[in-house]
């Protein structure tokens, strides 16, 4: 039941590969879709209080991440931040990893301990993200590092952060470090206008986020990130360039979020003009037209694979959902994985 | 009128504002937004100018905020998490905390920091860090259990010289309330007792005063009188107060929600028992959340933290001592 | 052959990297430089492509170490100070040391800290930070007072799933000499007797086991006999070693070189006092340094930090109790 | 004895104002000159075991740092780091305050607490850097941006960094926090090729680091630091455009350090060849063959200047020798200015 690395219906074959542009936009528009799909379904979970903590959704920014990991091989490294179930899902990630990190399952890789977002199987190259925005950067870079001390060539790692992300110190730090190092590294920054409720005119000064690039000595590449065949090139030529030894690549994507900062948040703050820009545009609803545009898709088939979607995010919601729940009795309350070396001084 | 602890610390933002030009407000998100937990809500528009949203730059709102306070402003900063003071750990523990004693020039910085675990927050969303400031020297760390400490000891770290660390609870933020806002204080470096008693001490503080209360209100159904210390800072530490109620009760149980290792609960114990030990009639003991990171499901995180329930169990074992 | 405690560490860290392939060395100036105190000597030589000259960015380092690790590699990384950590902090505390317990992924890193006071070196120069990371789960945290102990134990640092900061300090570095590396060792975890005696317990750890221990040999020609415990981790903390310990000298000081609100003195005087308290024929007692910033003229230094003088002070004190 | 705020014999008329460019070349020349004399002393009061700890040199890099300063007014705020002995010294600072905190004098602003370059008078503007590179970036935004919510304008703030600065994680927050608000910051780069012993090319990868103004959306300016002239006109520049409004400016200055970093450091690790290009010019050596070339000195002035600065470095260090050092017991020990919230207890 569960999606995951080597199903059928979705093996999307890398653009930089063989696949024809359709094959591939028609691969990145599915997970795209499964993505809405399963994070609409955890907001209204989410509402209906059966799960705990925060909800964040990628609404509006599927297209580009979606596009990421399209473009990546076995092998390669991808370490996503929140805004990423379109990228976590075409990794890779089953949308039961998904959903019982969400749902708290003790059988998930996160075993209850962590939740939502800040879920990964790092050893299969899945990063799990910690919150503090940037940290991710720099271990993605060590990684890489790693590899080429291994003697391992052609794998490539990418990773996500939002335009707020970009003032952390952790950000400056881990690109810099890339960029002395030559890693093959895709820093993709989703310039989704907003940090919360904190405008990107209150980040950043300089015109574009992309002009950060040549202060860093690296390659940089600007897209309309709410248009998925421009996401899927300018990743592929990202991805292809760091791949063939071409340094770390960041590319800057402008879209909007079309969702609250998580489903806490209703977004007032977000101005209505920008709403209705080219921003603004759904890049789900974008991709659809341009599938029937292009015949590349009928309705009806659009509207099968949606409800395809929805079986499938059901069917795992409500098998999760029977799954056992976290046990604190049969946790080992150990955090080191040298049990030995436990500092076992308890007084009750 | 009922106020909350979130009220409060509005509130109390609200009067330094109002009393004093110095003071201005830093953060993320904390300007027309009011602030992820809407402890700034509507003072952007109240005081023009006076509340600012920063970049999503912890280590440089704390470095600003050192050089704003050079300049003889008073800035209350906002951590939109106490755990992501991680980031800005350098300026807080190295420049803010040293500035006076190396250069006698004040640093009167307010660092709020909000705090604690609550459900579903998982291991960056939880965590507790006065044990942390406090080992430094030149920080003053405080950790109101109360509305009314929440609203007096920020007006109080703002009016002090010295960098504090104010750490609120935000388990407490929405549900404790009181009936309005105090019109006088305890000074900060005095604790409270929050519930005399006549057969054991539990020192608490912050989420943990309320735990403690909960639990002895259940055993003085069984005939148990536990008095309930409030640290209410935890530096200073009020080891006068605690060694009082010590004298009293010869037994003794701090109680902390942060990791086991070190921290308040390991600072009390070895006050009262370096000087009160002929006061103590049995072994001090401590409870604390469990040695690992705060997990994220409320099953875990029921266990990992203490409890009224738990905190029970250890008094009972300390009085059959 | 004479050794000291400095050329211990590089001695270890030349034997890990021959042994194992997965080790390298990750810091600021280690390559060809051999590093700020020397301690990687050479070996950018011997074992080219495995010890990397970093740029100026500990935040960094870090987090690339963790993102090696999860590579299967076992890195060591060298901070030029301890202090400078404060600006790693938040990838040591919030990413390596939950990443096992997260996501069961080991975290192999190695994270070497210069630590404590030298003359001269002031407030930013001279820290010890054990007890923030003991604080915190996930964590393995060292302090070797010996040569032997230098280099055992950051062999054992290494072979270690779990990251491990090894606290090494400077004072040490130059003076502190051995015959010999040794062939055996005890195992991480196990507190040691530095020095038997049976009328008083001081427990110290990393330099002041050397203050202890001269202040031992003063009080002997007095006729008193100090046990002096080197606990050699301070996370694990061997608390059998030390309770052993008390329950055969009925007293108990415990020696400290950071700052006196919590830490390691306060871990195990509580850890005493709770376990113990029956042991104890006198309130048990800490000494640590002042509650300043580190200072940096030597005349102040010298009072800042506990000495053989100071600790023979706290003891005979100690024993009139 | 102290030569300090109002001494007439350097009164340096900002470049800015009024004073001809002789004048100003003049007097930052004599500040060189100070700086270098004064930092010779204390090396080998070092080498003498006269002072504890370190001492670090600005040798070569007086230029620059001068030129800072003589740019400043009363009013403005510098933040030195740990080569900017000229800047010190012309910005206001006494030779007696200079030595008694290498000596480590009871009766000096830092009193034996902190000794050497972490030096300063916050409380004038003349700001005490911690150790940690890059903190004191957001520290003088921060006081910029206080300046500017009192309503106080015209005055603007520079500190200095080392090329191995920039790449810590503060200096990227802090100069982006100014950016973002615009502040009248001037960031003054010093690519002296070495931080410690590790070269540029280790710590960045764009072709020049003036490239990264634009990624922070400010004004960038390049400049030859062996070069007296060009560096006074240049932070001349820098410095009036912070001031006129125009944000903050980074000032990129090429050089090479001429002495170990600190006395303890022998810098065998220096490529020779590199000395011999113009990077490693004695920029003071210039300065004084400019002098003689313009005219504006002669060799037997030039000789009268520097007798006279080792006159008043001499004299300066014999007083401060005789000055008390500071005294554990007279002590009290408190980090805190509020004497009532001292955490009192000890258990001795
Ligand atoms: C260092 C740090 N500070 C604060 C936060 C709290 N926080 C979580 S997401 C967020 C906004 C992130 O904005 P952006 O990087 O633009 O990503 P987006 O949410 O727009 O995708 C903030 C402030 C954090 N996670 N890390
Ligand atoms: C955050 C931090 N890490 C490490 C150090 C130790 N350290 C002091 S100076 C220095 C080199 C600085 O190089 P650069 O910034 O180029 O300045 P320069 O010494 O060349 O003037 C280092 C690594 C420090 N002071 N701060
Ligand atoms: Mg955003
Ligand atoms: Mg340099």
């Amino acid at each position: 039941m569960g999606i995951g690395f080597g199903m059928v219906q979705a093996m999307v074959t890398p653009a930089t590969g063989a696949g024809s542009l359709k094959e591939t936009y028609l691969g990145a528009y599915r997970w795209m879709l499964l993505a809405r799909v399963s994070e609409e379904k955890y907001a209204s979970l989410y509402r209906g209080g059966k799960i705990h903590g925060s909800v964040f959704l990628g609404k509006g920014q599927e297209a580009l991440s979606v596009s990421i990991a399209v473009n990546l091989r076995k092998g390669d490294i991808f370490s996503p931040l929140i805004r990423d179930q379109a990228g976590r899902l075409a990794f890779g990630e089953s949308l039961l990893d998904s959903t019982r990190a969400y749902l708290g399952s003790r059988l998930g890789a996160m075993r209850g301990r962590d939740g939502n977002i800040h879920r990964g199987r790092p050893r299969d190259g899945y990063f799990a993200m910690i919150s503090h925005l940037g940290a991710m950067i720099p271990a993605v870079a060590g990684a890489l590092l790693a590899r080429r001390m291994k003697g391992m060539t052609g794998a490539v790692g990418a990773t996500t952060i939002g335009e707020g992300g970009t003032s952390t110190g952790a950000f400056h730090e881990g690109v810099n470090l890339a960029a002395v190092e030559q890693l093959p590294l895709v820093i993709v920054i989703a310039n989704n206008q907003y940090a919360y409720s904190t405008p990107a005119s209150k980040q950043f000064a300089c015109g574009d986020l992309v002009d950060k690039a040549a202060g860093y000595g690296i390659a940089g590449h600007s897209v309309d990130g709410t248009d998925l065949a421009a996401c899927l090139e300018t990743l592929r030529k990202a991805v292809g360039a760091a791949r063939d030894g071409g340094g770390p690549q960041m590319v800057v994507a402008s879209l909007l979020r079309l969702a609250g900062h998580g489903e806490h948040d209703d977004f007032r703050y977000v101005d209505p003009e920008l709403r209705r820009t080219a921003l603004g545009r759904d890049c789900l609803e974008a991709a659809e037209a341009a599938l029937l545009e292009k015949r590349w898709a009928t309705p009806k088939e659009i509207a099968a694979w949606r409800a395809e979607a929805a079986r499938q995010v059901d069917e795992t919601v409500a098998a999760v959902q029977r799954e056992p729940l976290p046990n604190p009795d049969e946790e080992d309350w150990c955090a080191l994985s040298s049990k030995r070396l436990v500092d076992g001084f308890t007084t009750e | 009128m009922s106020i909350t602890y979130l009220e409060a610390i509005r509130e109390a933002q609200a009067k330094a504002l109002a009393d004093d030009p110095r003071v201005f407000l830093y953060g993320q998100d904390i300007g027309s937004f009011g602030g992820a937990f809407k402890a700034t809500k509507n003072l952007a528009k109240e005081f023009p100018g006076r509340v600012l949203d920063s970049t999503l730059s912890e280590d440089a709102i704390i470095g600003a905020a050192i050089g704003a306070a050079i300049e003889g402003m008073r800035p209350i900063v906002e951590m939109q998490y106490a755990d992501f003071s991680t980031v800005g750990f350098n300026q807080i523990v190295n420049h803010a905390a040293t500035l006076f004693w190396r250069t006698e020039t004040p640093c009167p910085i307010t660092i709020r920091l909000p705090s604690g675990g609550t459900n579903g927050s998982g291991p960056f969303h939880s965590q507790n860090m006065e044990s942390l400031y406090a080992h430094y020297p030149g920080l003053v760390v405080m950790t109101p259990a109360t509305v009314e400490d929440a609203y007096s000891m920020l007006l109080e770290a703002v009016a002090i010289d010295d960098p504090v660390i104010f750490c609120e609870h935000k388990y407490l933020y929405y549900h404790l309330k009181a009936d309005g806002l105090p019109t006088e204080a305890e000074p900060v470096g005095k604790a409270k007792i929050a519930r005399p008693g006549r057969d054991v001490t539990v020192v608490a503080y912050s989420a943990m005063v309320h735990e403690a209360l909960e639990m002895a209100r259940e055993l003085a159904t069984e005939g148990t009188e536990v008095e309930v210390v409030d640290l209410r800072s935890v530096k200073p530490l009020d080891t006068d107060t605690v060694l009082a109620s010590v004298a009293r009760t010869g037994r003794l149980l701090a109680v902390g929600e942060s990791f086991p290792w070190g921290g308040v609960t390991a600072e009390v114990v070895a006050r009262v028992a370096s000087a009160g030990f002929g006061l103590l009639d049995a072994a001090p003991q401590r409870l604390n959340a469990k040695d690992t990171p705060v997990p994220f499901h409320p099953n875990l995180w029921g266990t990992h933290r203490p409890t009224a329930r738990a905190i029970a169990i250890a008094v009972r074992e300390l009085l059959r001592s």
